[in-house]
């Protein structure tokens, strides 16, 4: 069994009224020393497949296909084998 | 300057040279930059202004026609409704959840520009059939992304229309209507007059948004628009319920001059148009613009697209209060430059003069283009089709059910349940009869809305399609109460620069205008959306109207639904038999043939007249309008909303088909109470008007008895038809 | 009795409660501006619908951190009556003067509708012009009204006889079928042990008029402010 | 300048709605193996404090006051020095 953790942000360029909206309030709660607040999604996925190489191969699909959204967002993934 | 830059900026060589005659010199990049943005076709209208002058624009009721950010129409007691539709198509098709969203948002930026608060929004959308996966991937987006969008600004949507058709495969048709209330007094325009007045941008910060949102939405989607997709935007609903309630609060205050949104070409268009309209220039200092990102350039600057964004011109003094209101909202409010007297755009960045060019070369001076129009081959053999030999089918009952299940028909719910159509507590008819009705809070009025546009007819008939989309939002708006006031028109068709695109928007255009005439709807406003083609696919003509009707009296608010056992069921109007662009050769008969149903308009003008008399004087107690699936999918809309069946003897000499299915126009089926029946029919007598008493409403089933034939159904079993077809697809 | 409505950047229904409590209720009413600290003497504190802050990051989050919410908190903890629809249930559920969570509807999909709910409890300040197990037609407008609560919450609550509105059909019944959102136990509207806050999804502010299709929401309002007059619930 | 990412999910006992669907929506894409998907957040705070000690408390101070909701949801920090 491995557990994929996907990371899935807004591209660099594209507006993020999320994270925004997020910093103004720590901000307003006194959190001076914030410089900068992003936020995208945390997506983990259990998968039976034999392989890392497969898991990671099928990972990328499911992001590009399902996942994701390539025309606002990028991906990362990360792959670990892990107790079945 | 190289060749290749004002190429790939999408301008053309007369167009280029026009520009160096203008400015008496090259242009730099920042101006190219200005020039092709200004005179793309989104923004310049440069192939179809000539078709749109001949549209009719004024009217006892019309405060503001075509020209300002959205049309006015007087409803009375000092009160205006402002409205105006707008096309996302190509955003949408690309990333549906943001390019609807930013589109509905985009949409009500232009009529708080006005000074109006925006009570309500309608969609028109148009899909290829759901059985495509990319089609139901397209649907599922935009319905969120405008639900997304408008709920979250709390404006409710109200109403819609829908199609499914392969045409619209690879170019999905996003429209959105929105419509505000104001007092005459408080109306705003987007002018920068008086010299000397402060510039402000307020609102969101400029990012690298949609650089070349505009040109992209005049070009062709292909595989290159992939690469392309930076065009496409966030939307940030919330930054915009700041924004309209901070315009809002500093409209009342008497402060402003002017004001505009930033839509497609940003500082550009704004600050250009603001000029223009008032015969004034601006000077202003992009380095003062308030940025998300950093590195930005002054052509950068001048053409993102970045949502949620407004240019503000106050009187001069008043620069605080402006951002003392702002900062209320949480929102900048920056002065970037001043309004001149030379008639001149003078973009500094810093001290440095980046781009000085006239306002009005910019709105005014992009050569005109008048296409060749030529009849496609296709119309002929089309419309000559003769379908006098189409096997009669001989289950009405079956027939029926299909056309009921066919998405186009079918219940709409799974799409408005996703919209917030209540927020404001002003929709007294919520979606899913024929208009959606708000009433107006401390007054005894309501206005109705609808946006219509049934493109197979326009396909087949552009000239009697573009008369029908008018006459039936009209009719629309008549079956709910209302008076039909003026329309707001997008219309969204292929490539202009082929001659049969082009004679296909002319003539639709044409027709367009008679019915404008006749009914009384003058045009207030539109949008013009082309290219919506792939590989050489043009999408169906479809010139959608969004029309605004007052309703006098809340008493006169009508809904279709069927509502007592005995009430007595007339259709005002003439059954023919006509079955081309039919729903049901379509459904039935795999057929996109014959000629648009007639249309004659003296007689639509006459049926909604007193289809609206016999509302006002007491008469109807329900009140719908024949559309697509004909007669019998009309009658079984009634009984289904109604929870009720109804009996129906129709003896026309006409064959089953046609009677039951053919969508011939001008036609409303009301119903009137038995004790009222005599007194109606003499009405309808003295109104000089064709109609047929067909049968009484009552029992768990419709019943349509004809000449040799009985189609007869449970209530229940249409209902489950109707309502379950297009979540059976979606859910699933 | 003197109404509230608080305004948080982002909330839409404002106006709509203001209108009910003003036009069809009669009564005086005041904004209250999120960054204020006056409660202006009100009786009765609306938290309104709509999106506070966009709804970013979680719904009613960030209001709950606006100047006012300190003192609203404090009101209720005295005893003061607070009413928080839809948006204004997902707030008080974050500054915890309500317990649980709402989170994100099943099907992901924003749903406005009318639903039925049975009326469980009539004994509360907001309830008392109802018949017990009444059912009722209030409008749900959310994308995040399923409600959650550990185990020992819900019988905690269940046993108070805190919760005071369920999702059922016409007929009063509570089943799947007519749970719109997946709440817990159909859960559509609560109380807090005091009895004086209650948070609830639907939005009897849009069913308080005939013109809009019903009147089954005025009864709450009228509820209120006949145990306000000193009428028993 | 601390870069802090948070990572929140849903707790054990939450059915997560969005982790739900993603999971069907596989399953009909065709993808058998996956077992289980959960759907979180995945937020990055940019800070300007002095030390990683003063990072990672600030960031759990503003997990518990607002980024996270105790009532469903788990959260989790990770801090890295980076550039400014
Ligand atoms: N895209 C949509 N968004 C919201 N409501 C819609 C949409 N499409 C259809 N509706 C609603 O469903 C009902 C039926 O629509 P339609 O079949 O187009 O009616 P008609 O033929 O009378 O114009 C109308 O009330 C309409 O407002
Ligand atoms: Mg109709």
């Amino acid at each position: 069994m491995f557990k994929a953790v996907v990371t899935i942000n807004f591209k660099k360029s594209i507006l993020d009224p999320q994270g925004n909206a997020v910093y103004k309030a720590l901000k307003s709660l006194g959190y001076e020393s914030v410089r900068d607040v992003r936020i995208g999604k945390h997506i983990e996925v259990n998968l039976d497949v034999e392989t890392k190489e497969k898991a990671e191969a099928e990972l990328k699909e499911m992001c590009d296909k399902l996942l994701a959204n390539p025309v606002i967002e990028d991906y990362y993934i990360e792959v670990s084998e892990v107790e079945a | 300057m190289s060749r290749e830059l004002w190429k790939e900026m999408g301008l053309t060589q007369e167009e280029y040279t026009k520009i160096q005659e203008i400015l008496e010199r090259e242009p730099n990049e920042v101006e190219l930059g200005m020039f092709a943005t200004m005179w793309s076709e989104h923004c310049s209208y440069k192939t179809s202004k000539p078709v749109l002058r001949t549209f009719p624009t004024e009217g006892p009721r019309i405060l503001q026609g075509p020209g300002e950010n959205a049309g006015i129409v007087d409803i009375g007691d000092g009160q205006a409704a402002v409205f105006k539709i707008e096309s996302h198509n190509h955003p949408s098709a690309i990333e549906p959840y943001q390019g609807a969203a930013t589109g509905v948002g985009g949409i009500i930026r232009d009529i708080f520009t006005m000074g109006a608060r925006p009570v309500a929004v309608l969609d028109s959308l148009r899909f290829g059939p759901l059985k495509s996966k990319k089609s139901r991937f397209l649907l599922d987006g935009v319905v969120a992304g405008i639900a997304g969008y408008g709920n979250c600004i709390g404006i409710p949507t109200i109403g819609g229309d829908i199609y499914f058709h392969p045409s619209y495969e690879d170019n999905c048709l996003v429209n959105v209507l929105c419509i505000g209330l104001i007092d005459q007094k408080d109306i705003a325009k987007g002018t920068a007059a008086g010299p000397g007045n402060p510039v402000m941008v307020v609102g969101a910060r400029t990012g690298r948004d949609g650089i070349h949102g505009c040109t992209f939405a005049s070009e062709e989607l292909s595989e290159d628009s992939e690469e392309r997709r930076p065009a496409v935007q966030v939307g940030d609903p919330f930054m915009e319920k700041l924004l309209l309630e901070a315009c809002l609060e500093l409209i009342k205050t008497g402060y402003v001059v002017g004001m505009q949104d930033m839509g497609a070409a940003g500082l550009t268009s704004s600050s250009c148009e603001m000029a223009s309209r008032a015969g004034t220039g601006i000077e202003m200092d992009v380095a003062k613009v308030p940025r998300r990102e950093t590195g930005m350039n002054p052509y950068e600057i001048m053409i993102s697209e970045s949502q949620e964004r407004m240019l503000v011109v106050p009187k001069q003094g008043k620069e605080e209060e402006v951002k003392k209101i702002f900062a209320k909202w949480g929102l900048e409010a920056v002065v970037v430059g001043q309004v001149t007297d030379d008639g001149f755009m003078t973009i500094k960045e810093g001290e440095k003069v980046v781009a000085r060019v006239p306002a009005k070369a910019l709105t005014d001076m992009c050569p005109a283009y008048t296409s060749e129009a030529v009849e496609p081959e296709y119309i002929g053999p089309a419309q000559s089709y003769d379908l006098s030999t189409l096997p009669e089918m001989e289950d009405y009952s079956q027939t029926l059910l299909s056309l009921l299940g066919t998405c186009t028909i079918a219940s709409k719910e799974w799409i408005f349940r996703q919209y917030d159509h209540m927020v404001g507590l002003n929709t007294i008819v919520q979606p899913g009869s024929d208009a959606a009705v708000l009433r107006i809070k401390g007054t005894n009025k309501a206005l109705a809305a609808t946006v219509d546009c049934n493109a197979r007819y326009v396909y087949l008939n552009p000239y009697a399609g573009g008369k029908i989309a008018v006459a039936e939002a009209a009719r629309n708006l008549v079956c709910s109460g209302a008076l039909p006031l003026g329309l707001s028109d997008c219309l969204n068709f292929g490539n202009p620069g082929k001659p049969e695109i082009f004679w296909q928007f002319k003539e639709a255009a044409r027709g367009m205008s008679e019915a404008c005439l006749e009914l009384e709807t003058p045009v207030t406003g539109g949008n013009v959306s082309f290219h919506n083609e792939t590989k050489g696919e043009a999408i169906y003509p479809t010139p959608v109207v969004g029309m605004v009707g007052l309703i006098k009296d809340l008493s006169h608010v009508t809904t279709m639904n069927f509502k007592k056992e005995g009430d007595i069921i007339i259709l005002l109007g003439e059954n023919k038999d006509e079955l081309g662009g039919s729903t049901y050769i379509s459904v039935i008969h795999g057929l996109e043939a014959g000629n648009a149903p007639e249309i004659d308009l003296k007689l639509e003008k006459l049926v909604q007249r007193s289809t609206l008399e016999l509302i006002k004087e007491g008469f109807v107690t329900a009140a719908h309008d024949c559309a697509e699936g004909g007669l019998a999918v009309a009658l079984a809309e009634c009984c289904i909303a109604g929870n009720i069946g109804a009996d129906v003897n129709l003896t026309d000499g006409i064959r089953g088909s046609s009677l039951l299915f053919g969508e011939s126009q001008s036609r409303v089926i009301i119903t009137v109470p038995k004790e009222k029946i005599d007194a109606a029919l003499q009405r309808l007598k003295k109104l000089e008007v064709p109609y047929k008493v067909l049968g009484n409403v009552g029992g768990k089933a419709l019943q349509i008895v004809g000449t040799g034939w009985k189609l007869r159904l449970d209530t229940a079993e249409l209902e489950e038809k109707y309502r379950e077809a297009i979540p059976c697809i979606m859910n699933s | 009795m003197r109404f509230g409505v608080v305004v948080f950047p982002g909330s839409n229904c404002d106006a709509d409660c203001y209108h009910v409590v003003d036009q069809v209720m009669g009564h005086p009413v005041t904004y209250l501006w999120h960054g204020d600290k006056d409660l202006k003497n009100v009786d009765c504190i609306i938290l309104p619908g709509g999106f506070s802050y966009g709804d970013y990051l979680r719904t009613g989050a960030i209001a709950r951190f606006s100047p006012i919410m300190d003192k609203v908190v404090e009101f209720g903890e005295k005893g003061g009556f607070i009413l928080g629809i839809c948006n204004g249930f997902q707030i008080l559920t974050e500054t915890g003067l309500l317990p649980g969570a709402l989170i994100r509807n099943p099907s992901l999909r924003f749903i406005c509708k009318d639903s039925y709910l049975r009326v469980e409890q009539n004994e509360t300040p907001f309830t008392g012009k109802y018949q017990s197990k009444q059912v009722i037609k209030v409008p749900i407008a959310h994308g995040e009204g399923s409600y959650v609560a550990d185990k020992e919450t819900l019988e905690k609550m269940e046993k108070a006889g805190q919760i005071v509105f369920r999702y059922s059909t016409s007929q009063g019944e509570i089943t799947q079928e007519a749970n719109p959102n997946g709440s817990a136990r159909n859960i559509a509207g609560i109380i807090n042990e005091k009895g004086n806050i209650l948070g609830m999804m639907p939005h009897p502010e849009r069913c308080a008029e005939a013109i809009l299709g019903g009147e089954d929401g005025k009864l709450l309002f009228e509820s209120l402010i006949n145990w306000w007059q000193g009428g028993k619930a």
